[in-house]
């Protein structure tokens, strides 16, 4: 058979020890059983490749050097400590951490990986330097001013996966490149760089407290890093990580042979078929959430008080229903303020939020043909008219992936419900984002999230996962349609303008925001590009996800809330890398 | 019968059958089969010829030549003195080529096959006369088509033509066919075995039939069988000719009295042989041929075809090939044997390594 | 079989698979967007929490697909073809980072073995059937059979496959319900992994095996014909053993129709590798050109159907060769 | 036989003799051609159990995509409690899906659909086999035939599956024609070599060249005397393709390779299939019956395709013709 | 049949109260009606009459391989030549009935161009039948190949021949040689000559006498050529409508046919020596193997029939020792239906 189906090295003590068939077994051992990623014989840990999946594996096996959490804040995760100075971030990192190789981890291994981003395109970025003041210690200069807050989070979810011993070579060659040109063949010798799951056990290129065996197309085998600081927390030896991708999850955890899902919380639907030993461990608002943009070059929906009797037109709560059938757990947002509500207080404050304008979450039929007749349309045999008599209808465009479909079917049955006709078009997801890119559709689906972080750059970022205006420098209006030049009230949560209003620019607001000097004028911006985003509504957010994971909770001992500190992405993932997961 | 202007008149024609070479049939050897080969032959007025021969001789071949239905490679077929395939190419050929195809006919082997099963009679015999009679009413047709049914004896012909091909006996199809293609009042009918496939029984009776039809139609008959006694009623009854081919080659041809009672060519001698009567003529049991097998039509014996089974033949037949030596009263072989001054005749015998036959 | 029949196959082969290499880069062109633009798309959705800007990310793809749009069409052409024809290179996926012919080599024994299987388990046991039914024509046994072979003919493979994996592997957990291999099993000529390999490809070879029953029909249509054939019946009379004729007489000719079919079956059913392997979650070719599709890795997908077309034209190219075997009449009558 | 008053029968006679014409023939005639192309194959199919299921069957959907769509309203989100069980409820007898919207409703409205692709699909392939395989049986041996048929069987050898898969990954056709149309592309070949070869032996009939000698127009030789033997044959492969379309279509939306915008009976099973429907007792439903939907059409499909045989068997039609009989021993004997 | 006045003959079959029937949809087919016939060793039996008066049906109840699903009836008794027990050939079990067939006797029947599987060389064909009969295969081989020879055939070439490779004279001649591969006793011809050539026919027709002399023959040969059969049979059995009308001795059936209808068949056969306007065909339709005739079941078509041929069915009646014939009038058809001319005259 094929050689892709490789024996790793460590499989030979191990073999037999587990060997009962039928694609995983969950059950009492000492192995704990987890989905994750793809199968490791179709990734590569080379950082810089793309499109590898690299990342669907990488957090399992690599140490994260800080971390975002639901509240906003971003705190150190592998270093010891991360500070700001002016334009200056300080990153001091552990000294008794080891490669799986035995090589200690310096702050070099992360060094060469900031200089090789940097240097890729030097001018671009915006960062001065970096400079490796000791072993231990990174200074990482902006060139311009940038709040406290955004500068720890450039390093946040990122991994120290960049092992001097390999990468070094790459460094010293962009350093001597003394062209953008000859950068660039380092950069595309970069790109082609592999660094496959099996080199990745022979050479020991990983950090994490569970180091990888043995692996092959329906599994990846872990055992634990004994050098690792972590190795005393837990008495759990090894794990196991099935492919998501190869194995029915669902069938699994029917038949109890999973003890964990890390990122993933059982929905209630799922409950009457799992076992009683799986129970949700964790759960939190994550940062991520869906929405749907307007674009405005379709003339109702230039119009406000149509786009916001859409608004009122939805039932938000039953959209919501019908992806927590298909998995998704959420909840409709409060206040469609584009920020996921965790970090409401942080960045606007109770007052602020209270004032601003309620768009119901659930359906408001009344209100909602209200503003229609406010926009001078007349209501036909049950379809709405616009003022000039003319029907028209508007094209949603979704992603066929199930929670999409879901929820678009939802939106687009209730909109036709009330009168607006609409026609659903699916693209299957490979195609979607180019489709997306071509903004012929009327109203389309879309994440609303730009980064992996609580943050309101996460959010309010200039491209289809923020709150996509355009490129302000391109004419009067973006891609969508929205003006890059608009009125707002200049009180929060007035319905119009009165008076001149306030003019802004949203682009130009949400392109300046990651430079913002101070947290304060974070705050400011933010509440600026809120207030905007509340009363004009460019897009309409539906749902603010959760997450957190499941395990089983007879055979293992899981940290729930308060045992730890879980707000922050993949928890049980991130229980498990800090060896806060033992048998029972 | 034949009058002075012939209906048909062949003149040295030849059909030669090739493996036509696909897209990739780089390499082929090319496999003639010379089907027909240099045959002249006269059909008078009111004429009937009768060919016999052997099976893959070329007698359909030459009979479908002979009728237009089948290009010739070389030589001409003229109808009343007009080029048959001129006429198709022509612009103004003096006959057009349509008159041409109505005139001659055919009447095919196996008159199950012969009549389209899915289509009633009605319908069947109905297509010719709106191609040829299109000014004819319906109704019109129809009485035509009725009074040659009833004619033929398929009577009432208002329960016949409502009928399927398979709803009708053996005897019942072929007359349909014969109906067929006297309604178009063809000048020549091919019947290619007509009745080889009818029970011995009513053999006698549609030869009878069809015979009928030629005097009061005054059609002339190319009638091929592979059985001489068939053959020689017809040509008997009718005082026509016949022609015996051999590979391609009419060997011998002339008044059936002659032939039959005075065969020239050892071929026809060998089928008279075979031809076995119910009374008389037996006791004779030696083979009259030296080989019971035809050779392959692709690789011919060189010299006179028939050598390799002659019993007769000498070394001049083993290079030479015999033209049509002509008797009397247009009797006709291609066999040495008939010129008595021949240098056959001097000619040694071939010594047979397989020892003979008979 | 002559040379020249031999020789006209052989050139019949090359020319599909040069036409199918033309449409592969045709459809290549053809695609919206191009590479680029296909790899952005994915690289796009692969995220939602990837922090990379999108102007970088732009430079980055055009780094890394190294696309030379200026190339006139043909050249690109002349070598793509020249790659495929001489060099055996279909390109480099754009996201395994691998190339095309490792990543389908790697998979192709798998899809291979399932469909081997189930070709196998398919075949004879129509085969078998068809033969039997034609024997006991109008019998229970015949109109049962025919009854059940009918309803799986109404059955779409893929939908025998989710059943299965309803019933077998989930109801009752007789078989995994996807992968190709057991987890913790050493890869090796050893029983366990054997067993593994097995019952992993065992119900994915079922519902792909479903493909190839309607070969019973047609083989009971045959063998009911042979039936009637003079040779039969004189065989029988000749006092021949039962087994021989129903061997050598009813089966051999009652195949003889279908052989070819029969062939082009197996491309078939390896193609049908493509849903099976998706709903198995079996990782073979098939998964991985559905992979492909999903991420639009275009060569990745023009290199798995040009190989798919490359098994099939084996396929037919063999029953071609051992069509002369099994009847001996081929050479002459080709039509 | 002998007519001897007839002696003086003349060709000239006959044709001046005229007779009064038939009143009632037109009437007559028709009340033929009805019984013989209507009532008989109806009888036919009376008796033929195959016919009378498959057909009752396809009428019922048929129904369903004319009928129903108008009885039974456009299913939205929210009609009815999310995920009701199957016959619980009148208003949603077969249960709802995690929309809320009723089974049933769905799998009315997805028929309309499934047709106009069964139908667009089935008119592609069967159209096209037709034309080619008449055209080169019919210049048999000439350039075009070689051209038409070395394309076929380059057509033939490039699988299907992996070519639609990427044809509609490329294209990705929304319209049910369309998809139809698509599907159709792959299905041609195989029945136009049989048309071909059907024609050849057609043409070989003894009928045919008949009619050629007798100077009928080439248009109704092909009408007549091929097109009509064919008839029942491309109908039989017509009925067979659908079936093939509807599993290549579905198997396609169930793959999610196809844009599911409208309702599809695929699209309901992959909805499901993705929700987990297999391991959740209480959305199982949505799974089956749209399953249940594909088995029973394509069933209809394959026993229609196997009743026609005997419908369109003239001996049989004439049998059960009422106008056509003839005293039973004749047809007998020339049986 | 008159059993006395062929005590001392050597009987190989014996048929009595033979009958085949099939079940059809309009009603039940008797197709062999209630046929009693001997046959003699070492003769060579033809047996005439038109297509479907059941010819083949009657031969093939010698092996009891009547095909599905017509049911044979009545007694069909064979004697083997040495002192073994008579055999009743009906009542054989599958596995004596295969050891019976082709051993004790043989069958070419009509079609005989495609009796040869298709994809088997002729060698297979000949082996197969040896090796399926537990015969020594050498052995067998060498005699099959002093039979090809017999045939005019080249052994080597035509053994090593796929049957589409052989022309229908060649395989019709491999097929007889593999009827007498196993040395049977009887050997039954169902118009073996029917789809060839006329000089092949003949051919063959004079090859059997040499085999029949040869191999110690019985041989029973069907056709509706009467001439052809007329060069090879000793006697003739003319069949109509099902069942055996007469039976007599080659000269006799030619030269005294007694039957109405034999001498209409006689009169309808082409011959070369026969002036034309002698020759009449039979006219009238042929009987339906459902549909009963009453009486005489060839009153409908006979000259000669009145009220009692409508009636009654004629029983057998002798004509002479060798000669009989199911017509009450027999005595006068010389009268009412003179022979040809010179058919006195030929002889
Ligand atoms: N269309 C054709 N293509 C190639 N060869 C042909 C074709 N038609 C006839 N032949 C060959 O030409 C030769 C003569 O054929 P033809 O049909 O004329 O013989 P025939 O005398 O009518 O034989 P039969 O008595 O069997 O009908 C045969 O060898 C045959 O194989
Ligand atoms: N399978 C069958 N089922 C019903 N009737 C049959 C069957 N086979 C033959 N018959 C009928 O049996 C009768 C006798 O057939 P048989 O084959 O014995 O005739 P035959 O004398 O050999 O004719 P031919 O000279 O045409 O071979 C015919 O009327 C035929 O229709
Ligand atoms: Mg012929
Ligand atoms: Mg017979
Ligand atoms: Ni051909």
């Amino acid at each position: 058979f094929s050689d892709s189906e490789t024996t790793a090295t460590g499989n030979e003590n191990g073999a037999g020890s587990t060997g009962t068939d039928g694609g995983g077994s969950g059950l009492a051992d000492d192995t704990l059983d987890y989905p994750a990623g793809r199968p490791a014989t179709e990734v590569q840990f080379n950082r810089y490749s793309l499109g590898n999946y690299a990342h669907t594996l990488q957090d399992q096996l690599f140490e994260q050097v800080a971390r975002g959490y639901a509240d906003g804040t971003v705190r150190p995760d592998l270093l010891e400590e991360l500070t700001v100075d002016g334009k200056t971030l300080t990153l001091t990192f552990p000294e008794n951490f080891k490669w799986w190789n035995g090589d200690d981890v310096t702050a070099e291994d992360y060094y060469v990986g900031l200089e090789i981003d940097r240097l890729q395109q030097p001018e671009e970025s915006n960062i001065e330097s970096n400079t490796l003041v000791d072993d231990y210690t990174i200074e990482r200069t902006f060139k311009t001013a940038v709040a406290p807050n955004l500068m720890k989070a450039d390093v946040a979810e990122t991994f120290v996966n960049t092992p001097r011993s390999v990468y070094r070579e790459y460094l010293t060659k962009l350093q001597d490149a003394s062209s953008q040109s000859d950068r660039e063949s380092v950069t595309e010798e970069l790109l082609n760089m592999k660094i496959t799951t099996q080199q990745l056990i022979d050479d020991g290129l990983g950090n994490g407290l569970y180091e990888v065996t043995g692996f092959n197309s329906s599994e990846t085998t872990l055992e634990k890093f004994e050098d690792h600081p972590y190795a005393d927390r837990t008495d759990v030896p090894k794990a196991r990580i099935v492919p998501e991708t190869t194995a029915d999850v669902d069938s699994l955890a029917v038949n109890n042979k999973l003890d964990m899902n890390p990122d993933v919380l059982m929905s209630e639907s799922q409950r009457s078929s799992y076992p009683d030993n799986l129970q949700n461990v964790y759960r939190l608002n994550w940062f991520r959430t869906q929405k749907f943009t307007f674009n405005f070059k379709n003339e109702h929906l230039a119009r406000l008080p149509v786009r916001r009797a859409i608004a009122h037109a939805v039932d938000l709560e039953s959209m919501v229903a019908a992806m927590r059938q298909a998995g998704t757990v959420g909840s409709p947002p409060e206040k469609q303020t584009a920020l996921r509500s965790t970090i409401h207080e942080k960045y606007l404050g109770s007052d602020f939020v209270d004032s601003l304008i309620d768009y119901p979450t659930s359906k408001d039929e009344e209100g909602a043909a209200g503003l229609m007749e406010q926009a001078g349309y007349t209501k036909e045999n049950g379809t709405w008219v616009d003022p000039d008599g003319e029907k028209f209808t508007l094209t949603v465009l979704t992603q066929n992936n199930n929670t999409q479909v879901q929820a678009t079917k939802v939106f687009n049955d209730q909109l036709n419900a009330f009168g607006i006709q609409t026609e659903i078009s699916t693209v299957s997801s490979s195609d979607y984002y180019q489709r997306l890119q071509t903004y012929e559709a009327d109203i389309f689906w879309i994440w609303h999230v730009a980064k992996a972080l609580w943050h309101p750059t996460a959010y309010y970022s200039n491209n289809f996962y923020g709150v996509e205006v355009g490129d302000p420098s391109s004419g009067d209006t973006g891609p969508t349609g929205k003006p890059f030049t608009t009125t707002i009230p200049s009180e929060v949560g007035a319905k119009e303008v009165q008076g001149s209003g306030q003019e802004i620019q949203p682009a130009t607001l949400m392109n300046e925001l990651p430079s913002s000097e101070s947290e304060e004028q974070v705050k400011e911006r933010t509440r600026t590009l809120v207030r905007w985003f509340n009363y004009a509504l460019p897009d309409l957010v539906f749902v603010e996800e959760d997450s957190g994971y499941w395990g089983d909770v007879g055979d293992f001992s899981m940290p729930a809330e308060g045992d730890q500190e879980l707000n922050t992405n993949r928890p049980g993932q991130f229980s498990f890398k800090k060896g806060w997961i033992s048998s029972k | 019968m034949s009058s002075d202007s012939p209906v048909i008149s062949v003149d040295d024609v030849s059909v030669h059958f090739s493996d036509s070479g696909g897209l990739f049939d780089l390499f082929s050897e090319d496999e003639t089969v010379r089907a027909v080969d240099g045959i002249s032959l006269d059909i008078g007025e009111n004429d009937v010829v009768t060919l016999i021969g052997e099976s893959g001789c070329g007698k359909s071949t030459l009979g479908k030549t002979i009728i237009g239905a089948q290009k010739p490679t070389s030589g001409s077929i003229k109808y009343r003195g007009q080029d048959i395939w001129e006429a198709k190419s022509e612009r103004n050929p003096e006959i057009p080529f349509s008159d041409i195809r109505r005139s001659l006919q055919m009447i095919h082997q196996d008159p199950g096959s012969a009549l389209n099963p899915n289509q009633r009679l009605l319908t069947t015999l109905m297509l010719p006369m709106k191609k040829w009679n299109p000014d004819l009413g319906r109704e019109r047709r129809k009485e035509r088509i009725f009074a040659l049914l009833e004619k033929v004896g398929l009577s009432p012909a208002e329960d016949f033509v409502n009928r399927f091909p398979h709803q009708l006996s053996g005897g019942e199809q072929q007359r349909v066919v014969l109906v067929r293609s006297l309604l178009l009042n063809p000048d020549l009918i091919l019947a290619d075995e007509a009745i080889s496939a009818l029970d011995v029984s009513l053999r006698v009776e549609m030869m009878d039939l069809m015979l009928e039809l030629q005097d009061l139609f005054g059609t002339s008959y190319l009638f091929i069988s592979h059985d001489l006694s068939n053959a020689r009623y017809i040509a008997e009854k009718s005082g026509g000719r016949i022609a015996v081919m051999y590979l391609g080659k009419i060997v011998e041809v002339g008044p059936i009295e002659q032939v039959i009672e005075n065969p020239q060519h050892p071929y026809t001698k060998a089928l008279k042989w075979a031809t076995p009567n119910l009374y008389g003529d037996d006791g004779d049991e030696t083979l009259p041929v030296r080989e019971i097998d035809i050779p392959d039509p692709v690789n011919r014996p060189s010299g006179c075809h028939f050598h390799p089974r002659c019993p007769e033949a000498r070394e001049v037949c083993r290079t030479q090939d015999p033209n049509l030596i002509t008797t009397d009263g247009g009797h006709g072989a291609r066999c040495y044997r008939a010129d008595e001054s021949h240098e056959y005749w001097d000619s040694p015998s071939i010594v047979d390594d397989e020892g003979e036959l008979g | 079989m002559t040379p020249r029949y031999l020789l006209k196959r052989f050139g019949q082969a090359l020319l599909t698979f040069f036409v199918t290499i033309t449409v592969s880069f045709v459809l290549y062109q053809a695609m919206p967007g191009g590479p680029v633009e296909a790899m952005r798309s994915v690289i796009l959705s692969q995220s939602g929490s990837t922090s990379i800007d999108i102007d970088r990310l732009n430079t980055l793809i055009q780094l890394y697909t190294n696309v030379n749009p200026d190339q006139p069409v043909y050249v690109q052409y002349l070598n793509y073809l020249r790659d495929v024809v001489l060099y055996q290179d279909l390109g480099r996926s754009f996201f395994k980072n691998e190339a095309v012919t490792t990543l389908i080599l790697q998979r192709l024994p798998w899809s291979m073995f399932i469909s081997l299987y189930a070709f196998a388990l398919g075949y004879s046991l129509s085969i078998i059937l068809g033969v039997l039914t034609a024997y006991k024509e109008k019998s229970r046994f015949d109109s049962g059979v025919s009854s059940v072979v009918i309803a799986l003919n109404s059955v779409p493979y893929y939908i025998v496959g989710v059943v299965l994996i309803y019933f077998l592997a989930i109801k009752q957990s007789y078989f995994p319900v996807g992968g190709r291999l057991g987890s913790g099993i050493p890869v090796g000529y050893n029983p366990e992994f054997m067993i593994s390999i097995v019952k992993h490809a065992a119900l994915p070879a079922l519902s792909m095996g479903v493909l190839a029953t309607s070969a019973a029909l047609s083989m009971r249509g045959n063998a009911i014909r042979i039936l009637g054939e003079d040779y039969v019946r004189v065989a029988q009379l000749r006092g021949l053993r039962d087994t021989r004729i129903a061997t050598q007489y009813l089966g051999h000719n009652a195949i003889l129709p279908m052989y070819t079919q029969f062939m082009i079956g197996i491309a078939g059913v390896f193609s049908s590798a493509v849903i099976v392997e998706e709903v198995f979650a079996y990782p073979g070719m098939g998964l991985l050109m559905f992979e492909a599709v999903k991420t639009q890795d275009y060569p990745l997908l023009m290199g798995t159907l040009i190989v798919f077309t490359a098994i099939s034209l084996t396929a037919i190219f063999v029953a071609d060769l051992t069509y002369s075997l099994i009847d001996p009449r081929i050479s002459v009558d080709e039509s | 036989m002998s007519n001897p008053e007839t002696d003086t029968f003349d060709l000239q006679s006959i044709y001046d003799e005229s007779i009064e014409p038939e009143p009632e023939s037109r009437r007559v005639r028709l009340r033929r051609a009805i019984d013989l192309n209507v009532l008989a194959p109806a009888r036919v199919a009376a008796d033929d159990w195959r016919a009378l299921l498959g057909g009752a069957i396809l009428g019922l959907f048929v129904l369903m995509g004319t009928v129903g769509v108008v009885l039974v309203d456009k299913p939205t989100s929210g009609d009815a409690p999310v995920l009701a069980g199957p016959f619980e409820e009148l208003a949603y007898p077969l249960g709802t899906d995690v929309f809320g919207q009723p089974i049933h409703s769905q799998l009315i409205h997805a028929t309309p659909g499934i047709f106009k692709m069964i139908f667009a699909g089935a008119v592609v392939s069967v159209g096209f086999a037709a034309i080619v395989g008449v055209v080169s049986g019919f210049k048999h041996g000439d350039r075009i035939d070689t051209v038409l048929m070395t394309l076929t069987d380059v057509v033939i050898t490039i699988p299907g599956l992996p070519l639609i898969i990427v044809i509609t990954a490329i294209f990705q056709p929304e319209n049910p024609y369309l998809v139809g149309i698509f599907l159709g592309i792959d299905n041609w070949p195989g029945l136009a070599r049989t048309v071909r070869s059907q024609v050849l032996s057609i043409r070989e009939e003894s009928y045919v060249e008949a009619s050629e000698i007798m100077g009928i127009p080439l248009s109704s030789i092909l009408r007549r005397d091929i097109l009509s033997q064919l008839m029942p044959y491309v109908m039989i492969n017509g009925a067979l393709t659908s079936r093939r379309i509807i599993f290549e279509s579905v198997g396609l939306y169930f793959l999610g390779i196809l844009p599911f915008t409208t309702f599809n009976w695929g699209v309901m099973m992959n909805l499901a299939y993705e929700g987990n429907a297999l391991t959740r007792p209480d959305m199982i439903h949505w799974m089956v019956f749209p399953m249940l939907c594909i088995f029973l059409l394509s069933f209809s499909l394959v026993l229609l395709s196997q009743g026609l045989d005997s419908l369109f068997n003239v001996r049989l039609r004439a049998r059960h013709a009422n106008t056509t009989k003839k005293d039973a021993s004749r047809a007998s004997q020339s049986d | 049949m008159d059993d006395d006045t062929r005590d001392e003959s050597d009987v190989v079959f014996e048929m009595r109260n033979l009958e085949v029937t099939f079940g059809t949809n309009r009603g039940e087919s008797k197709v062999v009606r209630d046929v009693d016939l001997d046959i003699y060793r070492n003769e060579t039996l033809g047996i005439v009459g038109e297509s479907g008066s059941g010819k083949s049906m009657l031969s093939s109840t010698l092996l009891n391989a009547v095909v599905e699903p017509g049911q044979t009836s009545g007694e069909v008794t064979y004697y083997p030549p040495d002192d073994r027990e008579p055999i009743s050939v009906l009542d054989l079990s599958e596995k004596e009935l295969k050891k019976f067939r082709w051993e004790e006797v043989a069958m070419v029947f009509q079609g005989a161009m495609s009796s040869f599987n298709p994809v088997k060389r002729v060698r297979g064909h000949f082996e197969e039948t040896l090796e399926d009969h537990n015969r020594d295969i050498d052995a067998g081989m060498e005699r099959a190949r002093g039979i090809l020879e017999d045939l005019y055939l080249d052994p080597d070439r035509v053994l090593g021949s796929y049957p589409y490779e052989l022309s229908g004279g060649m395989k019709q001649r491999a097929l007889i040689a593999l009827s007498l591969v196993l040395e049977p006793e009887v050997l039954v011809m169902d118009e073996p000559t029917a789809a060839l050539d006329l000089l092949m026919q003949r051919s063959i027709v004079s090859l059997l006498r040499d085999l029949k002399e040869e191999y110690d023959l019985t041989i029973i040969f069907i056709t509706h050529d009467l001439p052809l059969l007329t060069k090879l049979a000793n006697r003739l059995v003319v069949m109509y409508a099902f069942d055996v009308v007469e039976i007599g001795e080659t000269e006799e059936i030619l030269y005294d046919a007694a039957h109405p209808y034999t001498r209409m068949l006689l009169q309808a056969t082409p011959d070369l020596n026969v002036p034309v306007d002698e020759m009449r065909s039979v006219e009238g339709n042929k009987p339906d193997p459902v549909i009963r005739i009453p009486g005489c079941s060839y009153h409908p078509r006979c000259p000669m029939a009145d009220e009692s041929c409508k009636r009654e069915e004629p029983p057998m009646a002798t004509r002479s020792p060798t000669h009989e014939t199911a017509c009450f009038y027999h005595d006068d058809v010389d009268e009412e239906m003179p022979l040809r001319s010179d058919g006195e005259g030929g002889q």
